[in-house]
């Protein structure tokens, strides 16, 4: 079994390039007197291979944003780490995100790791043209005097069928496709080992949709960086991702590579997940749930899914389910699927 | 409302501090009424004694009480500047309520005349006002005044926010609830700009006193209605620095500088509550 | 470009308003009123000296023609438009018969003067330190800087003009604290005159930006610290870009738009400022010109000097007003 | 044949920019569209930014007047009306439901206030009604979508889930009993997990109620999965329409081809 595993995803066997152990990070409000943390990432483990696209799914306020914004050390108050680590492996040398001095910090971000923002109008500085920043976020990355720079600017630009002339433009004058696709091509310039991805198409239409998620695939395959792939649209990671994690309320719950979550997902929520997602050509009666995502400032105690689970058991609603290995490159945090020992 | 208050007593040492002037200021006020001489009477002590045990804050040149001239001046200065806050606050939110939610031609002529009232310098129409005026300015009609010049820059606030207030979809949904559009603005959007509401009423206040002292300082008021201003025109009109009777500046001086601060502290610590996003980024439309 | 031609068209339909409502404001303000100028200023007269019945009637005759007083409201508005938009003020009654136009012409360099380079000053410095304030959450010297400033943005002008005047005229008198230079001064231009006028102009100028420093530093402030939480300041964060240059080019690039917006809507305010900081330490301007002219009486140079400043300040607005979108593509394009 | 509404060759053209440089920008081209009183149905209107289907639902719902052709409801040209009281008495018809459903209700607001002014400014038939009479009208159109009074009754919008607050929604656009609801994107911003209720929910008042809604979305699979006819719009234009089905199992335009090409399908079966 373990052999079929392996032979199925060769990426596996090579050393992970990010190992996440335990990490939990809350958000911590005292506004007027009233302290309140919101446990946005509650003890999330999980490693990425290099040269994988893993996928993070999860609904509105899961906390999937929280845990990337963590894992790239893009933490502002009051959401702040409680726990764990994020350790990287870069050329055969570990970063440990938050051992790291913020000079230290600055040197490995894009030449290493790089980040695709929501397809959000606001990406790009509104006043400036788009060649100002690819001066500013690449230049002192690449080390290269400036003619030689702007061509690479330029060559990577056309690999990536870009007119150049997008360089000159203002942010404001491209359409929101074009302009994702230079957000991505600007993140993308210096060939980082590892891209996070966070909601890259969300606000798009599906036929531009369809040309960014082909674009980033090319990149992957290009450059074999890994990429960390966050959306809720579950059918984007059923075309993008090799392997996802489905967070719920600040817990991952369950891990699995794309086909097996696809195809046997076992957790209760990745089941309904993948059972409701409507498709042409099939219009069988697609059921929904009921209740609604728990508040992560005051959640359910125990399984944090357990008040609108069909299989819920008494024991659910009174420890937390660990996150079980079901099958090599399968976890998945339920009692009902592990038993109940703890 | 009170739950609001007493947090932000018990957490923004700026409105706290804020607070407890304002409280001196109207026990001021009500002690005021207590003065022993009429404000208007003059040689009613002895001229000119510096502050001691029974002078609390000395005598003036005009043989008046420092002390009760400064508790009748600020009750004048602020019932001032209460006046026309309130006036003005009723102009702005008609104006820019309506504006906002109405939009199009109505929003254009209105946002046209609120422009020009608030980039036409005051100062020198005040002293029009005066000129023209003379003894026929009097403290109502300087109310007036103020208030139909003081309310453009926050209805020009009350409008943006108006303007996106129409824009959010439950303002649909309370016109597809059949409610009619007085109804919408009052009972819908009012919530929203109140707090506003409150933060721009300090603004105008220190605004508006601000005015009221420099005319009153200037001799451009009504001589017989004390404020603040008007106790350091009859200083500087006695020369009373130069004389060395420095109390009689230095107490309207200093009561205005705490006055200022006072309603200052008030008027940040509740931008701060309500957002602290910036007014100014809302106005460039 | 054509969007933004048309901006500046509407910027000058605003302006022409602006101009029109004002003054036809001061206008209604000096005739709706019961006073009759003519009667006020025959009677400043003969304070002085008596005159014979008939020597009243033809100055009454003079006064009327002068002030453009003949006919019904509706003519006299007219009358006042056209010698208006021709320069023409009438004669100032202080200084008769020297043109209103010609005194008002005088001062005004003065005032310019004062409001320009303090106004340049309290801008440059509040946003500076506003936007590195907003910045640099932490730094204590920012924090005490900020505060200093902001606690003396809301004292009036007068008083805090005033102030300084007590503190540098009586307390520690090293500065000049009246009029725009020394009395008995030699008016051709040399360095030493310069010299002069600069140490003349160095009080009235502080309390312009003592006030003024603080809004824009508040503004700018609040602009910063709402603009780092934009996407484009995290993106570039991420990107490893320096925080100088994110300062610079990102954050402060976008704030100042707004700030220029700003400034141009408190264009009249500070200009009250600067006239009324002129009338505390005699500064040879604008305004101490208006105090003056109100205490002697002067119908003509109030008027003028009333319409005047409406007409200065509205097109200053305008100007600002135009180049403000050229530092923000958005406008520029489309 | 009586027709509910009649899109007769409706055209927006929106001026943009001064007197100088007008520039029109014509949303919707030229589109007709009529739905039946006797066949209640989902009719869903598909296309990406910038198609034109959200001004369409403006237009239907009378939020924007037609620069060409005109929009008639129960023969009534929609364009007609002045008056406040033909206002209310065309909401009482066409109702609309809101994208978002955390920002469909004021948030300082109670939920039920929404609830009971609807039902106090429409149910006018018999004179004012009573405090009972709005309550059990305001109970039922709950129970219609699955909640109770009970449920919402002095809730603020923060205390319900998004599922709940859209459910609420809907239930409000019934309260005057409307022939036509109009939904623009009502599940873009719906969690998945709830998605599918909204959706379920729509079929089931076309079945029960006999009421017909016109589906604005961008997303093919919900709109092939519940309604029964459907147009694909580009830019202004009506491409393609016809039964929802046939339409998205075979579609004949070269547009519609590609859009559904570009649908992700998770398919590991």
């Amino acid at each position: 079994m373990q052999t079929e595993a392996l032979l199925h995803t060769p990426k596996a066997a090579s050393e992970p390039i990010l190992a996440v152990e335990n990490l939990k990070a809350y958000y911590t409000t005292k506004a007027f007197g009233i302290d309140r943390d919101i446990r946005a990432v509650d003890d999330i483990s999980l490693t990425i291979a290099k040269g994988e696209i893993y996928g993070v799914a999860g609904e509105s306020s899961s906390g999937k944003t929280s845990l990337i914004k963590t894992i790239v050390g893009a933490i502002r108050p009051p959401l702040h780490v409680v726990g764990g680590s994020v350790c990287f492996n870069f050329e055969g040398q570990a970063y440990n995100i938050y051992d790291l001095g913020p000079d230290e910090l600055q040197t490995i971000r894009w030449r290493h790791l790089s980040y695709i923002m929501q397809g959000s109008m606001n990406v790009l500085n509104p006043v400036r043209r788009i060649k100002h920043s690819f001066f500013d976020f690449a230049f002192a990355h690449m080390g290269l005097d400036r003619a030689t720079f702007w061509d690479k600017v330029r060559e990577h630009l056309r690999r990536l069928d870009l007119d150049p002339g997008v360089l000159d433009s203002y942010p404001h004058q491209l359409s929101g496709g074009m302009r994702q696709r230079t957000t991505i091509a600007l993140a993308t310039v210096c060939t980082p080992e590892f891209i996070v991805a966070d909601e890259p198409t969300t606000a798009l239409d599906v036929i531009v949709q369809r040309d960014v998620l082909t674009m980033l695939r090319d990149i992957q395959r290009d450059l074999g960086s890994s990429f960390l792939f966050v959306t809720h649209d579950m059918s984007v990671h059923a075309t993008v991702s090799d392997r996802i994690g489905i967070v719920y309320a600040g817990r991952l719950v369950e891990e699995a590579d794309t086909p097996t979550l696809f195809r046997g997902a076992r957790h209760p929520y990745t089941q309904h997940l993948v059972a409701s997602l409507p498709k042409i050509g099939d219009a069988t009666r697609r059921a929904s749930l009921s209740g609604r995502p728990p508040s992560l400032a005051d959640p359910p105690a125990g399984c944090r899914f357990h008040p609108r689970c069909p299989l819920a058991m008494d024991i659910c609603s009174k420890q937390v389910p660990p996150l079980n290995p079901l099958a090599p490159r399968h976890r998945v945090a339920c009692f009902a699927v592990s038993g109940a020992t703890s | 409302m009170f739950t609001i208050v007493r947090d932000l007593i018990r957490y923004n040492i700026e409105f706290a501090i804020g607070l407890l002037i304002l409280l001196l200021l109207i026990g001021a006020v009500v002690l005021s009424f207590f003065s022993p001489y009429p404000a208007a009477d003059i040689y009613v002590v002895p001229p000119d004694m510096p502050p001691d045990a029974e002078f609390w804050l000395g005598t003036t040149s005009r043989g008046q009480d420092t002390f009760w001239q400064l508790m009748i001046g600020l009750r004048n200065t602020l019932g001032f500047g209460v006046g026309v806050a309130f006036l003005s606050r009723i102009l702005s939110l008609v104006v820019g309520l309506t504006a906002g939610y109405a939009g199009g031609r109505t929003d254009r002529v209105l946002m046209a005349i609120n422009d020009s009232i608030m980039v036409i310098p005051q100062f020198p129409i005040l002293v029009l006002f005066y000129f023209v005026l003379k003894d026929n300015m009097n403290w109502l009609m300087l109310v007036l005044i103020l208030s139909a010049l003081g309310w453009s820059y926050d209805a020009r606030l009350i409008r943006s926010i108006a303007m996106s207030l129409r824009t959010r979809p439950f303002t649909m949904q309370s016109v597809y609830s059949g409610m009619s559009m007085r109804k919408i603005l009052v009972e819908e959007h009012l919530p929203y700009v109140m707090p506003i509401v409150f933060a721009t009423t300090m603004n105008n206040m220190i605004w508006s006193i601000g005015m009221e002292i420099t005319l009153s300082v200037l001799g451009f008021t009504d001589v017989d209605t004390p404020t603040m201003g008007q106790m350091i025109y009859w200083a500087n009109s006695h020369s009373a620095l130069i004389s060395g009777i420095w109390w009689w500046v230095a107490a309207p001086v200093g009561a205005i500088v705490i006055l200022f601060v006072g309603l200052f502290l008030l008027s940040m610590s509740m931008n701060e509550y309500i957002d602290p996003r910036s007014r100014l980024n809302r106005m460039g439309n | 470009m054509t969007a933004y031609l048309i901006f500046v068209a509407r910027r000058f339909g605003q302006l022409l308003l602006v101009v029109f409502l004002g003054i036809s404001a001061t206008f209604f303000i000096t005739h709706m009123t019961p006073v009759d100028p003519v009667a006020e200023t025959i009677s400043v007269i003969t304070n002085f000296s008596k005159a014979d019945p008939e020597a009243i009637e033809l100055m009454r005759k003079t006064l009327t023609e002068l002030y453009g007083l003949q006919g019904n409201v509706f003519e006299q508005y007219i009358s006042f438009w056209s010698r208006l938009l021709r320069g023409d003020l009438g004669p100032s009654l202080s200084a008769f018969p020297t043109p209103v136009s010609q005194i008002i012409f005088r001062a005004l360099p003065w005032t310019v003067g004062l409001m320009i380079s303090a106004t340049l000053i309290s801008f440059l410095i509040g946003n500076a330190l506003g936007a590195l304030a907003g910045y640099y959450r932490k730094s204590r010297i920012l924090k005490i800087v900020s505060l200093g400033l902001i606690g003396l943005q809301p004292i009036p002008y007068y008083i805090l003009a005033f102030i300084l005047l007590i503190l540098f005229g009586f307390v520690w008198p090293v500065l000049p604290i009246a009029g725009g230079y020394e009395m008995n001064a030699d008016l051709t231009l040399s360095f030493s005159l310069v010299l002069d006028i600069i140490r003349h102009s160095i009080l009235p100028a502080l309390a312009l930006v003592l006030v003024g420093a603080g809004s824009w530093l508040t503004g700018m402030r609040a602009l910063t610290s709402n603009i780092v939480t934009e996407d484009y300041v995290t993106f570039a964060e991420l990107g490893g870009v320096g925080s100088t240059r994110i300062l610079r080019s990102y954050v402060v690039r976008n704030a100042l738009v707004p700030q220029l917006t700003g400034l141009a809507m408190s264009l009249g305010a500070i200009f009250n400022g600067t006239v009324i900081t002129e009338i505390v330490f005699g500064y040879p301007g604008i305004g101490t010109l208006l105090i003056d002219a109100v205490h002697a009486g002067d119908y003509s140079l109030v008027l003028g000097l009333a319409s005047l400043s409406i007409v200065g300040v509205a097109i200053a607005v305008f100007l600002i007003d135009i180049l403000s979108p050229l530092l923000d593509p958005r406008i520029k394009a489309e | 044949m009586s027709l509910l509404l009649d899109i007769d060759h409706v055209g927006k053209t929106f001026l943009q920019g001064g007197l100088l440089s007008r520039r029109s920008i014509e949303a919707v081209k030229d589109i007709s569209l009529q739905i039946e009183v006797e066949r209640p149905e989902i009719l869903s209107v598909v296309g990406e930014s910038g198609s034109g289907k959200s001004t369409l639902a403006a237009m239907v719902l009378g939020q924007q007047l037609p620069t060409r052709g005109r929009v008639l409801f129960d023969g009534v040209d929609v364009a007609s009306i002045r008056s406040r009281a033909d206002r209310c008495a065309f909401m009482a018809k066409v109702q609309p439901v809101l994208q978002n459903p955390f920002e469909a209700f004021n948030p300082l607001k109670r939920v039920d206030r929404y609830l009971f002014a609807t039902a106090a400014n429409f149910m006018t038939a018999n004179g004012k009604p009573t405090r009972q009479e709005i309550e059990a009208r305001v109970d039922r159109v709950l129970v219609e979508v699955g909640l109770t009074l009970a449920e919402v009754r002095g809730r603020f919008p923060h205390e319900l889930s998004g599922g709940q607050l859209q459910r609420t929604a809907i239930a409000r656009a019934l309260i005057p009993e409307p022939r036509l609801l109009v939904a623009d994107e009502p599940v873009s911003m719906v969690d998945a997990s709830l998605r599918m209720s909204i959706v379920n929910l729509f079929g089931a008042l076309r079945d029960r109620l006999g009421l017909s809604i016109i589906y604005i979305t961008h997303d093919l699979a919900t709109a092939y999965y519940i309604s029964d006819r459907i147009i694909i719009m580009r830019k202004g234009e009506v491409v393609e329409r016809g039964d929802a089905r046939t339409v998205l199992d075979n579609p004949q335009h070269p547009y519609s081809i590609a859009l559904k090409n570009a649908v992700l399908t998770p398919d590991f079966a």
